[in-house]
């Protein structure tokens, strides 16, 4: 059989290779486990075998069509092809990281979220445009200041079986933020920031979420963060398989997972939601750019992230591939220390935002793929000051600037964490090569381990802090609070910058309860941030995702990579 | 009188070196009878043991035989090369140099065999001694049973990296079968090694030297050869065990009959030892002739001058140093036409810077020399002074 | 009675050893700026959450009372949890195992096969074109960096002739074997193999280079000595000269060598995980580090310590094997 | 071949030493305008994605290689040319500095061991083991994650002295990549100086200077350390070769202090492989010249002096 089909095209191969490996794998663990879905495993394990010869054969008179993937396993159950509407549609994902654990609350990667998210979901959940819709809860109201009410959805069923109640909501939120609850000291529990508890309604399939004081961004919280789990289950299960398995109520059940190298699910037949077209889906990761786009274009995977875009013009050229893209929430800046010299100096600050030619660095570096800042805040989000320009490139004004802060002939350096965000090692070595163009600056970039950066970042100490460096932020509430707030206040483990004013702006918006009076304080802290010049504002980052022809998708901006949301290309 | 088994004619030997061409053995020619023990004498580098190995085919690159025949009287392998080879084969003689490689290589063991010096450095260190008697042993009971027997003894593929990889993890069942080994012990027994059943088995460090040297006779004696080369077989041994080995040396010749080619610098090894001698100078046989010949009437000076210094049993380690002066460089370029002794030589004349050639003493075949003093008489007025030589090393 | 003699010793070497390995680890850790909970707490994390993580994992202990806990625990075979995995070490070390192990399998094997007949050869036909061509080819094996090899690979055979699949290990050997097995299918094991190729030509390459010369150089020196020219008079075929007996003792100092190297093997091994993405203990290693997993680096460096003083003890005892003259001690 | 090996080497020698002159251009002088473009005589036309008020268009860009720019440019629009004599510098210097580190350091040790021998023996000897048991490459880069990338800035002095004007001013050495290198080399070096001090300590002569109360150092200066000089000399030019090779590893994982290194380039070219293949394939070929001068110049040593070095050859 397969080694007679040496005519077999290599896309075909790796097609099935692909679907044979996952197979196989689930296959040799059945072995050690036993049980009855071990035996389903075991039958798809030769119904890949089988599938292998029709394929086969299909592949070598299609040619090189993009569709040969799903070709491939049309053969591989034999009985359902003849069923058009219940026809396989399985996709194989490739992001940059693997996920660490499959714990929903033990961790803070959106990679690892790019796993989990297929079989968990939250309360709440947002469109593709970012804002809040519904999800496990139907609705929600804020009864009080401090005390949030969610209907939960009822005949919601988890992968095991059990149905969902109010008290396994209330349950994760309290994982999440308790320490003593479910035996987890959740990282994520800053990301609950002010909510402090949660409880079941009684008599109503509902729970309310306490607060402590006035909290304005707990629907956003919720819409952003905590998976739901079952309670029952959690408490039930041994930590180290909390961290390999999952039971949640999303669209995809796990079926396999091998840590650091794959993911595989299944479509979960009782969803209460939406049924999403893929039947199966695998994860894999690759954390070299070069090797994700690599499996594509050879057809080992059906889509990628970030693409770097020196490869996009290649993928969206060739016949079956095509480029996706879409802004993040991710910016990428370079923060000052403002307590030591030369960055002490407003106007050294300035000078910097003046020396660095963005745009030039967006369209050769990035061919585009990212759109420049002026200010803390993207466009999308609550807080934005739309009347902010980015600094224009004026090295001549940033020399004048430099010569008038006293700190002509400065020798500088930009320490980047290597290979962190896309592309940021030459963003960085560009902007610190147009800084050390001015005539009386020299600046160098120095790479570090991204390691060792962050921990000079996060003692608590601001003077192990570089005085210059650059940092990339992620902000999925949508609130600009939460990027400022960390980098731009006293007393958190990253701040670099400190003024009264800024200090007032923050405690003021953190306690106004009035949305448009908060909003304006916000646009008012980046205008301040913006004219105080305090970061070199860079890019905001691209998500680019390199896709089969055979799959239609279109990119979320908090990165979200999720195969409920693709669909079969007609 | 029989025909010689072996016979040697005008045999060159040269190594092609990056420092030049160095004529180790030049235009030798000897002949052996069969069952004889010939001894061949000189100092060292004088090339003797050049001669050994290239009768035995063991020059190697960037040694080159240029010149000359081996021949080896050997009636079936006449008849069995007579068609693949004619160019080689001469009446019942072979000529080695004419065979190929291959052909040459089966005669090793069966033909001819060889005795080296230094026993310690000449067995393999990390193989038992009855292994390396045994393989020897094998490698002619393989050939024997097989008809092509010069194929079956070279083919390669019984020694593949597989037998190799095999024998790595087992090196003493890879190869030799247990009737070889049987083989092996009876050997050592003959070579007079006490308990050869448990010596058999032991390593080469765990011998002593003039054991190992026993065993390296056994070693010799596994093809049954027709002819036996030994290299110096004393000379890293003891004194008393230097007897001991020559004795048993005697003894297995007498008993197999197998002809002997003896090389040492040591003339009371010849004289104890050999039937016949020959005296090696700077690559060239200068007198050669019966123990009687040499001993009793030698003719060249520098036999002479060896019979002058013979050493007794009793000295090992002193090399000859017969005469004033070393052997001379064998370099190409600084060797003439002429007699090589010349500049050495107590009685040189002006004549002597001419080749002398292969002459007769007293008319009979027995005893040659190459010196011109065979047919002339010492002439001091042609005497030549140390000045011509441009003063040497002298 | 002395080779018991001999694999206690040992092992209470390899124990030392391994004492020595962590405590050097431990050692790192104590100068290590930044604490491993800047990595495990969020970036935003307030201090009292920062605080409280730390505890969890016992940071906030002495170091030495951290040392001593660990060795105690590692006795009994536990090494302790990772901090961003929540899976215990072991167990994530022990799953990535596998995939080293077949890549520094398959690298020796591929070493192997080519190094010693290329060697053998080389030494054989001195200075034949042949030879010429080999020592080349050693020559260049031995001063590539592996990482630019492995990149050449890709760039030659993955980008530009799309023949092998430049990265991801889709199926252990394990799984194929069973497959085979069970299934008498063996695309399973082809699939495996051409993932494995491109990793072990990259990381076989330097000792395929590095024995040809050992071999070669080795064999030279071993070809003059008496007893080749002895077992020549004696009548034994060239090949049984060349690989009983040249061979075979040219292999023994070689062993040792090997040795000596695996510490090489392994360093080259992370650096080709890392171009390959191979997901074995090399990757684990270097992103633990970057990480600050120390649960994990440190269980990871004694598995790799454990690795070599076993192999070690194999090759003092194959050395002592082959070689007669030496006895274990 | 050892000539081929002594031109190579020289070779090396002279483009780091002279860098500033044979540099066409500073190596970190960027120009974004000219990034990827071909070495000269090579033209490459690769497909690109360009935004037209952002409008996502594929276009086709075709780019010719010039002797402006003989090897080409990385995507900043530096001069991989100029770079890479650079690289030479920082190669040649870390493996230099780092076997000298290495030399003296391991020599001291061996000959400590070898020649008092006993327990001071046994205790340095096991700790050699303990660190030949930690795989090289993972000991360099924990130290380096550790204790940060270090470097040295040390002045140009045909720079300083206005012969090449423009060129940086600065050399900068990896320090903490220097110190790691070497700490992880040393070990073979002890084993050698170990291995010949416990030969010397039993000669005759030694022992007789020891009966007549020479100083153990005295010794070991006098006759010790003469003797093992041949050995240690091969290994010092073959740890050279290695420690290049083990330097371009961590800069190219990214733990260097200085991105002016053949490791860090070829790293920086990794993820153009498919479009801008001559950004890595560039310094890695001067890698391997550089390395393969190295090994034939010590090929030749070693054939020359015949020290017994056996396996001592380290590694990654």
């Amino acid at each position: 059989m397969a080694e007679e089909s040496d005519d077999m095209n290599r896309r075909g191969f790796l097609q099935y290779a692909g679907a044979t490996g996952a197979a196989v794998t689930s296959f040799a663990l059945a072995g050690c486990s036993g049980g009855e879905e071990d035996l389903e495993d075991d039958e798809d394990g030769s119904d890949g075998e089988d599938g292998s010869d029709g394929s086969d054969g299909e592949d070598g008179s299609d040619g090189e069509d993009g569709s040969d993937g799903s070709d491939g396993s049309d053969g591989e159950d034999g009985e359902d092809g003849e069923d058009g509407s219940d026809e396989p549609f399985e996709i194989t994902m490739t992001q940059r990281q693997d996920p660490t654990t499959l714990d929903p609350h033990d961790h803070r990667e959106t990679t690892t979220d790019n796993v989990i998210l297929h079989a968990y979901e939250g309360i709440l959940w947002r469109g593709p445009d970012g804002g809040i819709i519904e999800s496990l809860a139907t609705e929600w109201e804020q009864l009080a200041p401090d005390r949030h009410k969610f209907t939960i959805r009822e005949g919601v069923e988890f992968h095991d079986g059990t149905e969902l109640s109010p008290s396994d909501c209330a349950f994760s939120v309290r994982r999440v933020v308790d320490p003593e609850v479910g035996d987890l000291e959740s990282p994520q529990r800053d990301q609950l920031a002010g909510i402090v508890d949660a409880e079941v309604v009684e008599d109503e399939n509902a729970i309310i979420v306490h607060s402590d004081g006035v909290n304005p961004l707990v629907f956003q919280e919720i819409a952003s963060y905590c998976s739901v789990v079952s309670e029952e289950w959690i408490n039930n299960t041994a930590s180290e398989d909390i961290a390999t398995s999952m039971n949640g109520t999303g669209p995809y059940q796990l079926t396999n997972y091998t840590e650091g190298e794959s993911a595989v699910f299944e479509r979960y037949d009782n969803y209460w939601g939406e049924m999403p077209d893929a039947t199966q889906v695998e994860i894999i990761a690759a954390s070299e750019d070069s090797t994700r786009v690599g499996q594509l274009e050879s057809g080992e995977t059906d889509i990628v992230s970030a693409v770097p875009p020196a490869d996009a013009g290649r993928i969206e050229g060739s016949e079956d591939l095509y480029i996706a893209n879409k802004g993040s929430t991710r910016i990428l800046f370079l923060p000052m220390r403002y307590d030591v010299e030369p960055f002490s100096s407003v106007e050294f600050r300035q000078a910097m935002n003046y020396a660095i030619d963005l745009d030039q660095i967006i369209s050769e570096i990035l061919s585009g793929f990212g759109q420049p800042t002026a200010q803390p805040t993207l466009p999308s989000f609550f807080g934005h000051n739309p009347d902010l320009d980015p600094y224009p490139y004026d090295p001549e004004q940033a020399e004048q600037l430099v010569e008038e802060s006293g700190h002509a002939g400065a020798e500088i350096q930009i320490e980047y964490p290597a290979g962190r965000y896309l592309l940021n090692d030459e963003i960085v070595q560009a902007a610190a090569g147009f800084i050390d163009d001015l005539e009386n600056v020299t600046c160098e970039a120095v790479s570090r381990d991204f390691g060792t950066l962050a921990g000079e970042l996060l003692d608590g100490d601001i003077t192990t802090q570089p005085p210059f460096y650059n940092i990339g932020w992620g902000n999925t509430t949508f609130d600009a609070s939460q990027t400022m707030l960390p980098w731009l206040t006293e007393g958190t483990s990253q701040t670099h910058y400190v003024s009264e004013e800024m200090e007032q702006l923050m405690s003021d918006q953190a306690s106004e309860a009035d949305a448009d009076t908060r909003e304006q304080l916000l646009q008012d802290a980046n205008q301040l941030a913006h004219e105080d010049a305090v970061w070199v504002f860079l890019n905001q980052e691209f998500l680019v995702y390199g896709i089969n022809e055979r799959i239609e998708w279109e990119p979320r901006p908090d990165e979200f990579f999720l195969a409920q949301g693709m669909e079969r290309s007609e | 009188m029989s025909e010689p088994i072996l016979r040697i004619s005008d045999l060159s030997t040269r190594f092609f070196t990056k420092s030049g061409q160095v004529n180790a053995v030049e235009s030798l020619s000897v002949s052996i009878d069969e069952g004889e023990i010939f001894g061949i004498v000189g100092e060292s580098g004088s090339g003797k043991s050049v001669l050994a190995r290239s009768i035995i085919g063991l020059i190697e690159s960037p040694g080159q035989i240029t010149g000359g025949k081996i021949e080896y009287r050997n009636a079936p392998l006449a008849d069995e090369f007579r068609d693949a080879h004619p160019d080689a084969v001469n009446g019942d003689y072979v000529d080695l140099r004419s065979l190929p490689e291959e052909a040459v290589r089966s005669l090793r063991g069966p033909s001819f065999s060889m005795i080296f010096q230094d026993p310690e450095s000449s067995f393999n260190p990390t193989l038992t001694v009855g292994e390396q008697i045994a393989e020897a042993v094998e490698v002619q009971r393989r050939a024997s049973s097989n008809p092509r027997s010069t194929k079956a003894r070279t083919s390669s593929s019984e020694y593949s990296l597989g037998s190799y990889a095999y024998g790595a993890v087992m090196p003493n069942r890879s190869f030799v079968s247990s009737k070889s080994k049987d083989r092996a012990i009876e050997l050592l027994q003959q070579v007079g090694i006490p308990d050869p059943e448990e010596r058999v088995d032991e390593y080469p460090h765990e011998y002593s030297g003039g054991m190992l040297q026993r065993a390296m006779i056994a070693q010799a004696l596994a093809g049954e050869p027709d002819i036996l080369i030994a290299d110096e077989p004393t000379t890293a041994l003891d004194v008393t065990i230097q007897a001991q080995v020559l004795n048993l040396l005697r003894e297995i010749q007498d008993e197999t009959g197998m002809t002997v080619l003896l090389i040492t610098h040591n003339l009371g090894v010849i004289a104890r030892m050999c039937d016949r001698v020959g005296v090696m100078y700077a690559g060239e046989v200068v007198e050669r002739g019966t123990l009687s010949d040499i001993f009793d009437t030698p003719v060249h000076p520098y036999t002479k001058g060896l019979l002058g210094s013979i050493p007794d049993l009793d000295t090992t380690g002193g090399r000859l140093q017969p005469i004033d002066g070393n052997v001379p460089s064998l370099m190409d370029e600084e060797m003439g036409d002429r007699c090589y002794f010349a500049d050495r030589c107590p009685k040189a004349m002006e004549q002597c810077l001419e080749e002398p050639d292969d002459a007769s003493v007293d008319g009979g075949t027995d005893h040659e020399v190459k010196c011109v003093l065979a047919q002339t008489e010492y002439d001091e007025s042609q005497a030549l002074g140390d000045s011509h030589f441009g003063g040497g090393d002298t | 009675m002395r080779l018991t003699r001999f694999f206690i010793r040992r092992t209470l070497q390899g124990i030392l050893v391994i004492w020595g390995v962590v405590t050097i680890v431990f050692l790192l850790r104590f100068i290590t700026p930044g604490s491993p909970i800047d990595f495990v707490a969020p970036i935003d994390a307030s201090p009292e959450l920062r605080q409280s993580l730390a505890e969890n994992l016992g940071l906030d202990k002495p170091i030495y009372q951290q040392y001593g806990e660990y060795i105690f625990n590692l006795i009994q075979g536990d090494m302790g949890y990772s901090f961003q995995r929540g899976l215990p070490a072991s167990e994530i070390i022990f799953r990535r195992l596998p995939a080293t192990l077949e890549l520094a399998i398959a690298a020796t094997v591929v070493a192997i096969t080519f190094s010693i007949p290329l060697g053998v050869i080389s030494a054989t036909r001195r200075n034949e074109p042949v030879d010429y061509v080999s020592t080349g080819f050693s020559l260049v094996g031995i001063s590539t960096p592996n990482f630019w090899l492995g990149i050449m690979l890709i760039l030659v055979v993955g980008v530009q002739v799309e023949f092998l699949p430049t990265s991801r290990r889709i199926i252990g050997f394990g799984g194929a074997l069973e497959l085979l097995v069970t299934e008498q299918n063996f695309l399973g094991l082809r699939v495996w193999l051409s993932h494995i190729i491109l990793p072990a030509v990259t990381l076989g390459t330097y000792f395929t280079a590095l024995i040809v010369r050992l071999t070669r150089s080795g064999m030279l020196e071993e070809l003059g000595k008496s007893y080749v020219e002895a077992s020549r008079a004696k009548g034994l075929p060239e090949t049984l000269v060349t690989y009983k007996h040249v061979l075979r003792n040219t292999m023994i100092p070689i062993i040792t060598v090997l040795g000596l190297q695996l510490g090489t093997l392994i360093g080259g091994a992370v650096i080709t995980e890392s171009v390959f993405d191979w997901p074995g203990l090399g990757t684990l290693v270097i992103e633990s580090i970057r990480q600050r997993d120390w649960p994990v680096i440190q269980g990871a460096i004694i598995v790799i310590g454990l690795g070599f003083v076993v192999i070690n003890v194999i090759v003092d005892a194959l050395y002592a094997y082959l070689n007669p003259r030496v006895e274990l001690e | 071949m050892a000539k081929v090996g002594i031109v190579l080497l020289v070779g090396v020698i002279l483009v780091a030493t002279f860098a500033p002159f044979l540099a066409t251009q500073p190596p970190q002088e960027q120009n974004l305008e000219d990034s990827n473009i071909p070495p000269a005589g090579l033209t490459y036309s690769s497909e690109e994605i360009a935004f037209v008020d952002g409008e996502r268009q594929t276009v086709t860009n075709t780019v010719q290689g010039s002797l402006d720019h003989p090897l080409g440019t990385n995507q900043l629009g530096q001069d991989i040319y100029s770079r890479t004599l650079y690289g030479a510098r920082t190669s040649l210097a870390v493996g230099v500095l780092g076997t000298v580190i290495a030399l003296l350091s391991g020599v001291t040790v061996g000959l400590i061991a070898g020649f008092y021998g006993g327990r001071v023996d046994d205790g340095l000897m096991r700790f050699a083991d303990i660190m030949l048991a930690f795989p090289a490459l993972v000991l360099a880069i924990a130290l380096i994650g550790l204790l940060g990338p270090r470097t040295l800035e040390i002045p140009d002095p045909f720079v300083a002295a206005g012969l090449a004007d423009g060129m940086p001013e600065t050399f900068t050495l990896p320090l903490t990549v220097t110190l790691v290198v070497a700490l992880v080399n040393w070990v073979w070096f002890a084993r050698i100086a170990r291995g010949e001090a416990l030969t010397v300590r039993e000669k005759n002569y030694v022992k007789a200077s020891r009966s007549l109360g020479a100083s153990n150092r005295r010794l070991m200066l006098k006759h010790v350390l003469p003797n093992s000089l041949t050995p240690i000399i091969v290994l010092a030019t073959i740890q050279v070769a290695v420690i290049i090779l083990l330097e371009s590893s961590l800069s190219f994982l990214g733990f260097s202090g200085t991105n002016l290194s053949w490791g860090f380039d070829i790293n920086q070219g990794r993820d153009l492989l498919a479009t801008s293949w001559w950004i890595s394939t560039v310094p890695g070929l001067a890698i391997v010249l550089a390395v393969i001068g190295i090994n034939l110049v010590g090929d030749w040593l070693r054939d020359a002096l015949d020290p017994d070095i056996g396996g001592e050859r380290g590694g990654m």
